[in-house]
């Protein structure tokens, strides 16, 4: 079988401490917020499926920092907190949803799975796997058609991040297809986590790397280490530019882990205790600190004042939330027709 | 005005949609270059080009979602599915996405489309290419559903559907695309949620809309001559439903027949025959009788297909039940 | 007799005939390794192994119609859906295939084959998650649909459903699989096409199905206090319908109320409250009530979630507007 | 792009004249026999969509003649006519059919699209585009299964044909994955007849040749030439040897052309006479009579004769069908549950 090259980096790249300082926080605001997830879950404060993005953040940080959200937009499954985050929105008003307030992004419909932030671009947060690559498909469309219909400056991209379980849907077969066909700007990447639930991906894929799926579709097809949020970083930036510059797809298969179960009532027996410690050895958080900590970037103390700080911040969504009103009956039948 | 036939009142439509707003485009299989498989874009790529009219590969699925999701971020698609057969393939990213994206966002999100295509039996084509669908459609909340029998109705039901911001679900009949009638040369757009008498009456109300308009215009001219005064109300918009345009009819006659070609089971035609049933309970003289398609996947075989469907016989029978003729 | 769950009931009907009948396989995600997402099929990828019981992709549309093809060349495929909503995408193997092959053959194929999995509302999953979708399926000829409320129908059910020819919808609820019950020791199973009386009663029908059955017993209760002697009838087969059943009950009571989860319009719930209408016109006292979800998505939020569908409350309010008590 | 090679035979290869006439005889049949479906469909005898075979008659008469219908099974679309006949079935039947006659296949409740002999193990005739994908993946399961549960020593295999515009559903693509990971015995041929009623293979799909499609499935691509029964037959024989062996899958692009419309109302004239005209040139009933002619197996007047009896088959079939009776009314509510 084809054998494929994970890109990766080592040490810091050629990049700043401005510039890595802010992908850190990111990345420990997320992990920071879904323990605090987690807890008040525990306390039923927080209900239904409940899917944890523990593990993987040096995904969407690594890739959404890529992006210009001005213009570009990004549409995920409903792992989708950590994208939330990563695309800029209040905590507040995540936390806030999950508690289903009127005050959550979506206005307490929506939940977990349903984070939505239509000005930051940020399209959601699909419970329905592999929905949302048809979706973000026709969003990279619509950057397509008004850059040659109506005439505008637009060279926005789409970014589609889907599990590796979603590969399997014909939703992924028909839109890479037509984003092919017709030559649109989007970025599709697998957040390759292993498991579809408490299914290894080999037990379910003809193949394990999915970048040979590219083939297929006349795309490149790159694999990056999704453990490393530089790594993701560059690679998406890269992918970004040339998408950007050419109007056509591309497929990236990130390879990445999930520390939790699959949602909050998943005890994740399908794996060894092994493995997952020896994800959590390459964790990203660990790394990138360990690859500043090397360039004299950061320090101990500055790495707990920075924890410090988003602790607080994650408490301020839990006090938003908590104090939060619940929506009136009546807006039962808002929100459906315009 | 002028004597057009409802494939020319359709692409009237959106030829004019398309001229008034560049968001509007058009997608589906053989739109383009064929000018569609029952002509109803002729000449639009001709005259709009790429990517306003786009042929697409045979993807229902992906081709519906892609249009679900350029219509959130502004433009305005208008999905052709070749039938309504084939839109079973696209039916989760209509109920799950199009259908909900505006409640899950809490309302950030709106989904300006058109899903239309022709629905219900043609001819010849056994059970997978011969079934009305609708039901599955208008059970849905997030959806509006519409169905038009003349030019009329066609063009000004299309222009509000492309107009509207939400999904809306538009039903058309193969058999019916030539069908012709007047339509004024001024522009014009009716309201979805309107039905409209297309026959005033006093003795009993036949329910309808789509294709069946005619047949059941046909069978109050056949209990005209057996004396009794018909009125048929076509309600044009299923999802929202003008009730009250029904009950009105049904306060005057005090009896109805829904006639639907859908399969009876769970159907739009046995709702309305609910509603009325419920709501007009003190004021029905008799049950209400439902003329729907025989409860079997459409045969082949011609005659047989004719006997499954809704007929005039079977409209006039069950109108004499209601009014104890027989 | 043992009293077990549902889900434990059906875990002994599915390991029943799967020692019966070697044909008898389960597919669907997650049934395997993980033993269920909601624990049905427990033990059974240890007991039987491969390929008896297969870990599916999350591909709903190609494990379905991989098992309507293998229906049709003689094995007994079990599908488990992990939940309805996600059946959408499968809706075109299950309406155009498994409904079909036998028609479009001229009688020659067969589809044995079992759809089953939760379907309606669970709690807090917002809109996609927890649709109550049974009326798309029960509209379909071709087609059995049933669901059940007590471990002791879901096990005869199933049993029956799976030795079945044909394709058999079986509607399961999150909620109620851990629900408890007494379960015969001997083998039995339960026909297709059988209501069964869950409480006797002579003033008001509350028909219903599923998970609602419970509330309606509860409302039943309720409406004792109140004085009133309700009958509920739990249809448990909803194609082929117990319509005897049903008009017997009425023809005692003169009053019926249908209670049914899934959004109103087109739905199975309306079309019952239509056939009673039309079918016990001259018994019934008063109109025909149904107790649905309201017209809107699922909100993710509670309370809302709870309000939006049927509730002891709105039933009990149902019965005592057709026994015009308020 | 990948270059693909298209594997085809010169000359009558290593067959014999007792192995080549009958192919050359069940083409004819197919041919003559769609002829006489226009005309019947001319004379409305025939109604509804009609997708005739012509021009493709190499693929079916190719692919059948490899199989061995006892153990094997076959599945295809809407154009059915051909591989009908290819697998044996009585032109009476598949005429009478047409004709919506009691004694057709399906009693005349399929019609055109929808040709079943469960008995010869020719399981349709589907109308949805793409639809027989998974319900032939699932025959071959039947295959698998039957071999490994019910210890049967069924080596079958199962021969599904779909069109180059079905490829992009995701039927198709959910299909081979499990065909893939399960190890099923099933051979996947396109019938790339260039295109999908209108459309032109490459105005819809990213790559042209869809053997590059494997790969992605982690299943042998063959691409062969559709025009030539006998490299047809090679190809499909060893392609089914091998399935029959290893018990895993195969992808197989069929280059063919249609020379009539898509169906029966379709003037087709997205192409250009040229293009027509040089496939016709490639005829696969010239081309293996001109080979077996070369080869001193045939002579003009044996052909004649060949055709004249033939003939009188599709006229046999035809008068079947006209003196059979209409199915009574009561008919409709047959054959819906068992
Ligand atoms: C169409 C559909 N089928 C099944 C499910 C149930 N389900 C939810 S998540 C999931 C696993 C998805 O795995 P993957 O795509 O790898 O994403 P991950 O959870 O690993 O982020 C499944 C089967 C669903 N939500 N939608
Ligand atoms: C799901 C679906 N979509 C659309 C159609 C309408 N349709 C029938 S045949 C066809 C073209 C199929 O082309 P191809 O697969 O290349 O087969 P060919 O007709 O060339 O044999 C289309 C679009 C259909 N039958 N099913
Ligand atoms: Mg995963
Ligand atoms: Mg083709």
């Amino acid at each position: 079988m084809a054998e494929v090259e994970v890109q990766t980096v080592k040490g810091v790249g050629k990049h700043k401490k401005e510039f890595l300082l802010p992908l850190l926080r990111q990345m420990q605001l997320i992990r920071r917020f879904e323990e605090k997830s987690a807890q008040m879950y525990g306390l039923r404060k927080i209900g239904g499926f409940c899917h944890l993005y523990n593990g993987q953040e040096a995904v969407a940080v690594g890739a959404l920092s890529a992006l210009d959200l001005t213009k570009d937009y990004v549409l995920t499954a409903y792992r989708d907190h950590g994208h939330a985050i990563a695309a800029g929105m209040d905590p507040k008003a995540v936390m806030a949803e999950l508690y289903g307030k009127i005050t959550g992004c979506s206005r307490g419909k929506g939940g977990s799975m349903h984070m939505f932030d239509a000005q930051r671009h940020f399209l959601g947060g699909n419970g329905i796997v592999g929905a949302q690559i048809p979706m973000a498909t026709g969003v990279a469309f619509a950057q397509m058609y008004r850059q040659q219909v109506m005439d505008r400056k637009d060279t926005g991209v789409t970014l589609c991040f889907f599990g590796d379980g979603a590969i399997h849907q014909g939703a992924f077969h028909e839109s890479l297809n037509l984003a092919a066909v017709w030559n649109l700007p989007a970025v599709y990447i697998v957040e390759n986590n292993q498991f579809g639930m408490g299914t290894a991906v080999k037990r379910v894929s003809a193949v394990e790397d999915f970048e040979v799926k590219a083939t297929g579709y006349r795309m490149p097809g790159i694999t990056l280490d999704g453990m490393n949020v530089i790594a993701m970083h560059d690679g998406i930036k890269a992918a970004v530019a040339q998408v950007r510059e050419d109007r056509t797809p591309v497929l990236i298969d990130a390879k990445t882990y999930r520390y939790k179960g699959h949602s909050m009532s998943d005890p994740a027996k399908y794996r060894s205790r092994d493995e997952l410690e020896a994800y959590q050895e390459q964790d990203p958080i660990l790394i990138l600190k360990a690859v500043m900590s090397d360039a004299g970037m950061i320090d101990d103390e500055e790495y707990k004042q920075l924890d410090d700080e988003i602790r607080m911040i994650v408490q301020e969504a839990v006090d938003f939330a908590e104090s939060s009103d619940e929506p009136e009956l009546a807006t039962m039948y808002e929100d459906i027709y315009v | 005005m002028a004597e057009i036939s409802i494939r020319d009142a359709l692409n009237q439509a959106l030829d004019e949609e398309m001229a008034r707003d560049e968001r509007v485009f058009i997608l589906g299989e053989e739109v383009g270059e064929y000018n569609g498989a029952y002509k109803v874009t002729r000449g639009l790529l001709d005259k709009y080009g790429v990517p306003r009219v786009l042929d697409t590969p045979i993807a229902e699925l992906g081709f519906t979602g892609l249009a679900v999701g350029a219509a959130t971020v502004g433009l305005r698609p208008v999905v052709e599915w070749m039938t309504f057969n084939f839109s079973l393939l696209a039916l989760d990213q209509v109920i799950n996405n199009a259908a909900k994206m505006r409640h899950m966002s809490g309302g950030q999100l709106s989904v300006p489309i058109v899903f239309r295509g022709p629905n219900g039996p043609a001819e010849y084509l056994s059970s997978q290419h011969s079934q009305a669908l609708q039901s599955l459609y208008v059970h849905v909340p997030g959806l509006k559903v519409a169905a038009y029998a003349t030019p009329y109705d066609a063009k000004g039901l299309l222009k509000t559907a492309i107009r509207d911001d939400n999904p809306v679900v538009l039903l058309e009949s193969e058999l019916a695309y030539a069908w012709t009638g007047e339509v004024p040369d001024e522009e014009y757009t009716i309201p979805l949620g309107k039905a409209d008498v297309k026959r005033e009456g006093s003795e009993v109300t036949l329910i309808t809309y789509s294709k069946p308009v005619r047949m059941v215009m046909e069978a109050a001219s056949e209990l005209e001559k057996l004396g009794v005064d018909a009125e048929v109300v076509d309600l044009r918009s299923l999802r929202p439903l003008d009730e009250e345009a029904i009950y009105a009819s049904v306060r005057k006659t005090n009896r109805a027949v829904v006639v639907d070609e859908s399969w009876p089971v769970a159907s739009f035609g046995s709702h309305v025959a609910w509603l009325i049933s419920r709501n007009c309970f003190d004021m029905l003289d008799a049950q209400v009788e439902l003329v729907s398609s025989e409860d079997v996947p459409m045969p082949y075989n011609h005659t047989l297909e004719l006997a499954v469907q809704p007929s005039v016989e079977k409209i006039v029978a069950a109108a004499k039940r209601v009014l104890y003729m027989e």
